[in-house]
């Protein structure tokens, strides 16, 4: 019996999301299971991960894309109560009850407010929760509601029940995926700091969910009193807490820099200050964050242990706490901002004893050696923070990375693409629009004069009809105005409903469905423009003309074509054949997709020499099953000759020492790996006491050990020629610290932010056991470092004026990345390089925006195609290296393979008139998507329409309109915008 | 040309008016957009201020025909084809209502040549024109010079002359009583133009548009003794200027030696009515290669090349269409007798079948070589 | 003063499909409100918006242009709102060179979330172009 | 600019001197053909040649009295398709190079065996001027381009501040002849293509060190001239370019000096750097129904027709504003004599100021529009602190 191809996921993390996303693309039903009231309650906790001020990932999941699919079932207030069976042949129990509100039937009229009885605060027993982000999600608070019904009997499409009755489920599914959300610690686990104390005293939570509702502005910090604070304390809490109680993950110093430098921005003169005890900044961009906020003139205060006390009537709040040096100090501010951890999951005891996972140590649950996502059960995956403490890239990769790990206990595709309307060209007939207004239910009536605006609407120009549909938005409504666009006989139609932003796919599905293409079709936000916004009878009608006026132009104009499709290349070419490279190709490979692995040495494997035995081990491992996989051509000591083509078809040329070979692929991998940089100065080379981790690594395999052991971090990290941190070396060294002090030796550790991460607290561990810590003010590289001294016999580190002597003298030097080979790579590829001389990621220029592009856009949008990863992508752990590796595969997966697929997100892109079109390039300059090239015979651009997302850089860019947008075109908007202004 | 043809273009019925033809023309013009019979006007006017120059406007406020408005309805001066802005103005379809316009006789006959190429529309349009005395050329329009000139201009037409400064396309030209005007302004040697007026009323449209003006209808036969002299006189000056311009290829490459290729010829001619010029687009982009090629042969080759191919290629493309505005020689930058080698090149070839441009719209263009040129994939 | 009251000025406020529109709804679900007279118009994104349809509407009959997109960093197709901002200043500089006003075009980005951002876009913008007076080229007839 | 250089010398004046190496460049192999101004046949104006044969050098004029075509165009034209396979070197002015500069950038001219040959210039005659009498008007250009006396010159030539290799770079090779004695001239190096044709070029010979020396003393002569000359013209464009704005700043004196454009768009049609088959302005977007014009007029109370000449022209300058040479070639069409060339030169300074370009100096440097700092500019966002207090608002 084959297995079942559906996928339960558990929880709305950022990773649940992420995978939810990429089954639905890749045509595998999903249930997701909120335990939540409403689409992501967590939303919140997302926020505070993300330290953007607003978070869009819900909206630019296409949940109402795939719930029109079938793709999606999602649960509410849901309950998973049993699972039984095995991987790929799960059967799970589930009870739900679906929230009041469903979102996919509301039409945000808002009567149901309007009629509710019961005042709650300032709003009703049922309000909208604006923080919900893309749509407004109703939500009744039932501690207050009286359940008196009315707003049932006012919901115009019957939306709204306020019993929904709780439904016990049960699923098959092939496999299950644990995505728990981030929980923020309790105000009991923050009490030292003085939450819930005080009004000075608030959580970064709080001020990005104000910041997103206040626009970014100063009452997003304005005390009660309605002062506005000018000291103040960005605290990250975890740095200071008691054991077990919060997790960091390695975003949180980066937030509160950033809350820093956006308080700086918004109040110039405040005085701002960073509690914490190190930087840990060691994502891509996180140092230049740090530097920037240095330049903004944030203080930094490294403190050893923090507490805050807040006065309770007057706003105020006194930091005390104790400097590295060990003295005490108190600082006073009007405001501390409290940048909290993660606390371990409250749901891991119910879901081991559902689904028999473990939890580790710390209550995260535990996950198989060298997987990602695979839990100890077979078909059970977790991912993003209940797997421990997450950044949120490495959150938004689990999810990508879990589709991949997962392949295997799928069966077919499950959801079949909706079939292709069948369209008329309605070139030749003469013009007729329709203009169609819509009442949404009768609410709109009193409003305003609806039946006035048809009347004028009809006396336009070119439109020969108009009327006052019901609605749009709902199964019956979408038949009724499909029949009516039919019966009045129009060929242009404009919809004047409501936003388009959530609901075009309702709005085409109408047209279409009378026959008509969306080019010939404009939809206007009338109740977004109009009524919710004006009351002014005159204005509005005025307003609305002018809009209607403007439509009727643009579709007067519009023209039918036939959407653009192209085929996606089902083979995968992965360049580097390192831990990164071998990961990509066996997962590729083992989904039936052919694999070409170029490597430049004359054996696969990379650099093994960092590695502990188990990983070779799995190296090895990876090793014979590539050679093993029928599906994996292998050229060694080969390299990249050239390379054409484009996201879905690429043609490349491999250098082999024979002959070259020329392979066709569809995406590329990019695994080239980095180096180890060496050190320069500290005696290195020239004294063999003074060694790098790795070679300590070495001499402690061989047995060798030493009394006084100094190590020097940050040596070529963090300089303004290496602008970033290497993330692992802090890891390496207190490892290499604890294992020394277990052999007896004395270690001091000389750093400038001590920043470890990860599941295992290898700081706190380190200085249990005992291992000295001395900071140097590295922040000015030229002064800042400690000096290695020869002292007769031994060495000793010289820092801030103060000498220790040292046996040995062990560098945690860097990661760099190959520069030659990567600038070479990236010129043959025309993919990026970052400022940081890796490969770049999608888009990283700004913190966290990594983590949300790659969330939200298809992969083929951002990156053509081309997937740095492990090394080649940033310094990366064993473990990081292979999740990037399976991320990309993931991502890879959704698209690969697939034939004649319509441009992504839209049905109609960017096109050119070839006889206008001189060919001078500047749209491909601007294209963000490598989607135009230039045609040299020809001298005209040429459009890729996989590529192209729409954007229209191109026709602005364009001086005579040669570039257009189908959906646009330059004869449309001329019309339509002096129609605006009659 | 038969006799008292210039005549035959007036339909019996006149009105006279004891008003001067400027007058006239504005009262009609004012009442017409005033009582709404007209939705709109195109005529000259001033632009920019008084100290401003002079372009077609179209006017909907009465006003602008006032005494002191800003139409200047009967200048003699000529910006722009005014044939061309009418079929721009209806090039997507005819007008919804009545739209007056004031042309003169060539302008008049370009809108039609268009008419029939369909790149416009008759409909609902009110075409009034009259006997032309010719215009200044464009740079009298700049210095103020053609203000001063004005009466002279007037006196001379009402004795039936021409100012000698006006155009030599103008004192060239053949066809200056309009045919197919809904109403024509008699000015050519009518005496007391600033205190008579005669309106022909050529059609029923034009009867009923301008038949609430006061005066009294005449109707019969009417004398037309100084239009023939002027036109035996203008007969007379073509032939000298035809004579003074060679058409052979030789002259041609002498004439054309000083062209600039800036092409305003062909953008202010109404009849090249393209949207993109054959000489513009991409088969006369030639590559590298092609001059390369061409310089072997030659010695040497003038670069950008197609001078006089582009000038002997429009000539094949609207000549027989020409209706010798003259628009091409006032534009052109490097003082190049455009319009009068069209002419005679076009007079010739419009002989030969016979054939009057923009006479009447009935009239089929015996040859056309445009579609080949037309984009149709940049069509809207 | 009492002039100024009379005159109610026509704003075209372009927004890119993201950000910007998202402002104007997160308004409307919160039922905020800004003057009749604004008048939206969508783009794609503000990095296509061609400079020519920033300066027709001033000679065709608006008083004011304002234009949002998303902000830096977060344009939806990755650098959109620096090639706007870029275009926007090449225009100004082009109406500051031709005395015509620059001050009547204004770029301010506006998120998603920023409903009341967006009002306050408006209802500031509205103001200050009351305040600024009529635009005079919308009424010359020989544009 | 390398140190690469030779001194022409001749008794017969500079440009025969310059015509004769020119012709040696032939001779010697080094082009495969010319690109420079010739007179006409009927001798009344000039036209760019592409010639081989080194006898037609003799009609040749290197820096003719008028501009009839924008020596850029003419490259433009040879190689907008590919580059030639010839080796072509084309003899222009300062700012038909920068035009042909700005066209390699936008992919409408192909530079790679095309060396560019500039000279120090003069300024040229408005064409209109000179075409009432050919003859004069040669006569008055040589007399005053032999004291750099550009009050007979076009005004954007009066004013021009990149008449020499100092201040227009990009070309290959430049001839030098302000403040060198009568009857002499050096010839620079612009580029490695340049210092390559000199070193062809080179006959040795004579003595090295007294040939350097004496190249030496020519080179900063004809430098600190040029400096001198640069210092003057930029104090004079600056005061031309405030008096300009002075007459054109506002709609209502903006609309006076377009007020009697005729929509020839010859202005558009011989700009060196409009290079679009079709122009926007012509193009469908612009091509209306009659109810659009027939509103605008409603509105307005009248609608000039054409319509849309004010967007034809600032529109125009959005287009090619940035990469605007300041060559004048729009005035010289203009039939109506509107300072088209001096308001979109003046337009281009403060338009390329703005975004820190300058038009046709370097082929490195990215077109404007076409790049982007992220941190840049901020003067045109709109800042936002503080809440609006706003009524509307409140009453929601």
């Amino acid at each position: 019996m084959p297995n079942e191809s559906t996928v339960l996921i558990y929880g709305t993390n950022l990773g649940g999301y992420r995978a939810a996303y990429a089954l639905g693309k890749r045509g595998h039903k999903f249930i997701l299971l909120n335990r939540g009231s409403y689409v992501d309650e967590e939303k919140y906790q997302a926020l505070a991960q993300l330290p953007l001020d607003f978070c869009w990932i819900c909206g630019h999941m296409p949940q109402r894309a795939f719930k029109a699919s079938g793709a999606m079932q999602d649960c509410y207030n849901a309950q998973l109560l049993a699972v039984s069976g095995e991987a790929g042949h799960f059967h799970v129990k589930f009870k739900k009850r679906d929230k009041p509100v469903n979102n996919f039937a509301c039409t945000e009229c808002d009567q149901c407010i309007e009629v509710c009885p019961v005042e709650v605060g300032e709003g009703k027993a049922i309000r909208v929760v604006p923080e919900a982000g893309w749509e407004n999600c109703y939500v009744i608070d039932f501690e207050h509601c009286t359940r008196c019904g009315a707003c049932e009997e006012v919901c115009p499409t019957g939306a709204l029940k306020v019993e929904r009755p709780e439904e016990v489920v049960e699923a098959d599914v092939g496999a299950i995926l644990l995505a728990d959300a981030f929980e923020e610690p309790s105000d009991d686990d923050l009490r030292d700091f003085g939450l819930g104390q005080g009004p000075s005293v608030i959580r970064n939570s709080e001020v990005a969910r104000r910041s997103l509702l206040t626009n970014f502005v100063r009452d997003s910090v304005r005390l009660p009193s309605g002062r506005m604070p000018q000291t103040f304390a960005v605290i990250v809490t975890p740095h200071f807490n008691r054991p077990g109680v919060e997790y960091e993950n390695y975003n949180l110093s980066v937030s509160a820099i950033y809350r820093a430098i956006r308080l700086k921005e918004i109040l110039p003169e405040a005085e701002v200050t960073v509690f914490l005890h190190d930087y840990r900044g060691t994502g891509k961009g996180h140092h230049q964050w740090y530097m920037k906020a240095l330049d903004a003139g944030v203080r930094v205060e490294r403190a050893e242990t923090l507490s805050v006390v807040p006065d309770e009537t007057v706003e105020e709040a006194a930091i005390h706490y104790t400097s590295l040096e060990g003295e005490s100090r108190t600082q006073s501010v009007e405001l501390a901002i409290l940048v909290t951890g993660q606390s371990p999951p409250s749901q891991m005891e119910e879901l081991s004893r559902l689904t028999g996972v473990q939890a580790d140590e710390n209550g995260f649950c535990r996950l198989r050696p060298f997987s990602c996502c695979e839990t100890d059960v077979d078909g059970v995956f977790a991912v993003g923070e209940l797997t421990g403490p997450k950044g949120n890239p490495e959150t938004v990769w689990d999810g990508c990375a879990a589709l991949t790990e997962m392949q295997r206990y799928l069966g077919e595709k499950n959801v079949a693409p909706g079939a292709a309307p069948s369209l008329r060209d309605v070139a030749g007939e003469p013009t007729r629009v329709g203009v169609f207004i819509c009442s949404c239910f009768g609410q709109f009536d009193d409003r305003m004069d609806l039946p006035g605006l048809v009347e004028r609407a009809r006396a336009l120009p070119g439109v020969s009809h108009a009327e006052i549909i019901e609605g749009c938005c709902t199964g019956p409504t979408i038949q009724a105005t499909a029949e009516r666009i039919k019966e009045s006989g129009v060929n242009r139609v404009v919809l004047a409903t409501c936003t388009p932003l959530q609901k075009k796919g309702k709005y085409d599905k109408a047209v279409m469905t009378a026959g008509l293409s969306p080019l010939l079709c404009e939809y206007l936000r009338f109740r977004e423009d109009v009524i919710q916004v004006h009351t002014d009878p005159e204005g509005m009608l005025m307003k609305s003309l002018a809009l209607i006026r403007g439509a009727v132009e643009k579709v007067k104009r519009g023209r039918h074509v036939s959407p653009l499709v192209d085929t996606f290349d089902g083979r995968a070419l992965v360049v580097g054949g390192g831990l990164a490279g071998l990961t990509a190709a066996t997962e590729i490979a083992a989904n039936g997709f052919p694999v070409v692995l170029v490597e430049r040495e004359n054996e696969l494997g990379g650099q093994t020499k960092y590695l502990d035995e188990e990983q070779r081990e799995y190296v090895k491992g990876l090793i014979s099953s590539v050679n093993a996989s029928d599906n994996i051509a292998c050229y060694t000591q080969a390299k990249l000759g050239q390379v054409e083509g484009y996201a879905g078809n690429y043609h490349a040329v491999i250098e082999t020492p024979t002959t070259p070979v020329s392979v066709d692929a569809g995406v590329i991998f990019v695994a080239t790996g980095a180096q180890e940089s060496l050190p320069q100065g500290f005696l290195y080379g020239e004294d063999p006491a003074v060694m790098t981790q790795a070679e300590l690594a070495e001499r402690m395999k061989g047995g060798e050990t030493a009394d006084h052991v100094a190590m020097i971090q940050c040596v070529g990290s963090r300089t303004p020629e290496v602008p970033y941190c290497s993330r692992l070396c802090c890891n390496q060294a207190l490892e290499h610290a604890i294992l020394l002090r277990e052999q007896g030796a004395e270690v001091t550790v000389f750093y400038r932010d001590i920043a470890s991460y990860g599941k295992t607290n290898y700081y706190r561990l380190a200085k249990e056991a005992g291992v000295s810590f001395i900071r140097f003010p590295g922040d000015d590289v030229e002064t800042g470092y400690p000096e290695v001294r020869r002292n007769g016999a031994g060495l000793e580190v010289v820092s801030e004026g103060e000498s220790h002597p040292a046996d040995w003298v062990v560098l945690s030097t860097g990661i760099v990345p190959d520069a030659e080979n990567n600038e070479a790579l990236s010129e043959l590829l025309g993919y990026p390089l970052d400022y940081e001389g890796f490969f770049s990621s999608d888009i990283s220029n700004y913190p966290y925006e990594e983590a949300i592009k790659k969330l939200t856009k298809p992969f083929e949008l951002g990156s053509n195609g081309i997937f740095p990863v492990g090394l080649a992508h940033s310094p990366r752990s064993f473990e990081e290296t292979i999740l990037t590796a399976k991320d990309a595969v993931g991502r890879a997966l959704v698209v690969i393979g697939k034939n004649k697929m319509p441009p992504p997100n839209k049905m109609f892109v960017a096109a050119v008139h070839e006889s206008l079109c001189m060919g001078c390039g500047v749209c491909v300059d601007v294209c963000p998507y490598g989607a135009r090239v230039i045609d040299e015979i020809e001298r005209v651009v040429k459009i890729r329409p996989f590529l192209c997302d729409s954007c229209g850089s191109c026709v602005a860019i364009c001086p005579n309109n040669a570039s257009y947008l189908q959906d646009f075109k330059g004869e449309q908007s001329v019309a339509a915008l002096d129609a605006l202004l009659v | 040309m038969p006799e008292g043809a210039t005549s035959s273009a007036f339909a019996s019925e006149r009105l006279q008016i004891n008003q001067g033809a400027e007058e006239t023309v504005r009262e009609l013009l004012r009442s017409l957009l005033e009582s709404g019979k007209v939705n709109a006007v195109l005529a000259l006017g001033r632009t920019g201020g008084p100290s401003g120059g002079v372009a077609y406007s179209l006017f909907r406020d009465p006003e602008a025909f006032g005494a002191d408005g800003d139409a200047l309805p009967l200048l003699p001066f000529m910006p722009a084809n005014a044939g061309g802005l009418l079929s721009r103005l209806t090039l997507e379809g005819p007008v919804a209502e009545p739209v007056a316009a004031v042309v003169k006789p060539c302008e008049l006959r370009a809108f039609i040549e268009l008419v029939k190429l369909s790149q416009g529309n008759l409909d609902n349009i009110l075409l009034i024109s009259s006997t032309c005395g010719g215009v200044y050329p464009l740079d009298m329009g700049i210095d103020g010079s053609l203000e001063k000139k004005l009466p002279t201009y007037w006196e001379r037409m009402e004795q039936g002359e021409l100012d000698d400064d006006v155009r030599p396309t103008c004192r060239a030209c053949e066809s200056f009583v309009p045919e197919g005007a809904d109403i024509t302004v008699a000015l050519l040697g009518e005496a007391d133009l600033d205190t008579q007026c005669t309106l022909h009323l050529n059609t029923e449209r034009g009867a009923a548009f301008a038949g609430d003006m006061e005066g009294t209808t005449v109707s019969g036969k009417r004398d037309s003794e100084a239009l023939e002299r002027s036109l035996d006189e203008r007969k007379a000056f073509r032939e000298e200027l035809f004579a003074g311009v060679g058409v052979g290829l030789k002259d041609l490459i002498h004439t054309f030696g000083r062209c600039i290729g800036c092409h305003g010829c062909k953008t202010v001619c109404p009849i090249c009515y393209c949207r993109l010029c054959y000489f513009d687009s991409q088969n006369c982009e030639r590559p590298a290669g092609f001059y390369e090629g061409e310089l072997a042969r030659k010695g040497g080759l003038r670069v950008p090349s197609d001078t006089v191919y582009f000038q002997l290629g429009r000539m094949a493309h609207m000549a027989i269409s020409c209706v010798g505005c003259g628009m091409c020689t006032d534009v052109c930058p490097a003082d190049i007798p455009v319009s009068t080698m069209f002419s005679k090149v076009g007079a010739a070839a419009q002989a030969v079948f016979d054939y009057q441009p923009g006479r009447d719209v009935t009239e089929e263009i015996p040859l056309r070589t445009f579609e080949e040129e037309e984009f149709t994939e940049v069509a809207t | 003063m009492s002039e100024e009251r009379e005159f109610v000025p026509k704003i075209v406020y372009f927004m890119c499909s993201w950000c910007g529109t998202g402002g104007a709804e997160t308004a409307a679900a919160h039922h905020l409100r800004y003057p009749e007279n604004v008048i939206p118009s969508r783009v794609n994104c503000t990095g296509a918006l061609p400079a020519v349809h920033v300066i027709r509407p001033l000679i065709e009959g608006a008083d004011g242009v304002v234009i949002s997109g998303c902000h830096p960093g977060d344009c939806h197709y990755d650098d959109g709102n620096f090639r706007a901002r870029r275009r926007v200043a090449l225009v100004k500089s082009l109406l500051d060179t031709l005395g015509l006003e620059p001050e009547r075009v204004w770029f301010r980005y506006v998120a998603h979330g920023e409903g009341r951002r967006f009002v306050d876009t408006a209802a500031e913008f509205n103001d200050h172009i009351t305040r600024l007076g009529p635009n005079p080229l919308k009424t010359r007839s020989d544009t | 600019m390398s140190d690469n250089g030779i001194v022409l010398a001749a008794e017969d004046g500079v440009e025969a001197a310059f015509i004769g190496w020119l012709k040696e460049t032939l001779n010697k192999n080094i082009f495969d053909a010319l690109l420079i101004p010739v007179g006409t046949p009927a001798g009344d104006s000039f036209a760019y040649l592409l010639l081989q044969e080194p006898a037609i050098l003799d009609s040749a004029s290197p820096l003719p009295p008028v501009m009839p075509v924008q020596g850029g165009k003419a490259i433009g034209r040879l190689t907008m398709r590919e580059n030639p396979s010839k080796r072509i070197a084309a003899v222009v002015r300062p700012c038909e190079a920068r035009a042909a500069i700005e066209l390699s950038k936008l992919e409408q001219a192909h530079l790679d065996n095309v060396c560019l040959i500039t000279l120090d210039c003069p300024g040229v005659l408005p064409l209109a001027d000179y075409l009432v009498d050919p003859v004069a008007g040669a006569a008055r250009f040589k007399e005053a381009s032999a004291q750099w006396d550009r009050s007979p010159m076009r005004p954007t030539c009066q004013v021009c501040d990149h008449f020499s290799l100092r201040q227009a770079p990009g070309c290959d090779l430049h001839v030098g002849t302000l403040g060198c004695p009568d009857g002499t001239a050096v010839v620079v190096a612009g580029s490695s293509k340049g210092d390559h044709v000199l070193e062809q070029m080179d006959m040795g010979g004579q003595d090295e060190d007294e040939q350097a020396d004496f190249l030496n003393t020519a080179v900063t002569d004809w430098g600190t001239q040029v400096e001198q000359v640069e210092e003057a013209q930029t104090e004079r464009r600056r005061q031309a370019q405030e008096d300009l704005r002075e007459e054109i700043a506002g709609a209502e004196k903006l609309l006076g000096v377009f007020s009697s454009c005729i929509n020839c768009h010859n202005c558009q049609r011989v700009c060196p750097v409009c290079y679009c088959r079709q122009c926007y302005f012509e193009s469908a977007a612009l091509k209306l129904p009659a109810e659009n014009y027939l509103a605008r007029a409603e509105r307005k109370g009248a609608l000039r027709f054409s319509p849309d000449t004010l967007l034809f022209h600032i529109g125009r300058a959005s287009h090619m504003a940035l990469s605007c040479v300041s060559c004048g070639a729009c005035e010289d069409a203009c039939p109506m004599d509107i300072p088209v060339g001096q308001v979109f030169s003046l337009l281009g300074d403060r338009a390329q100021k703005a975004l820190g370009y300058v038009a046709g100096t370097s082929l490195e440097d990215p077109l404007p529009l076409v790049s982007y700092e992220m941190d840049e500019l901020h003067e045109v966002e709109q800042p936002y602190v503080e809440v609006y207090p706003n009524q509307e608002v409140q009453d929601a």
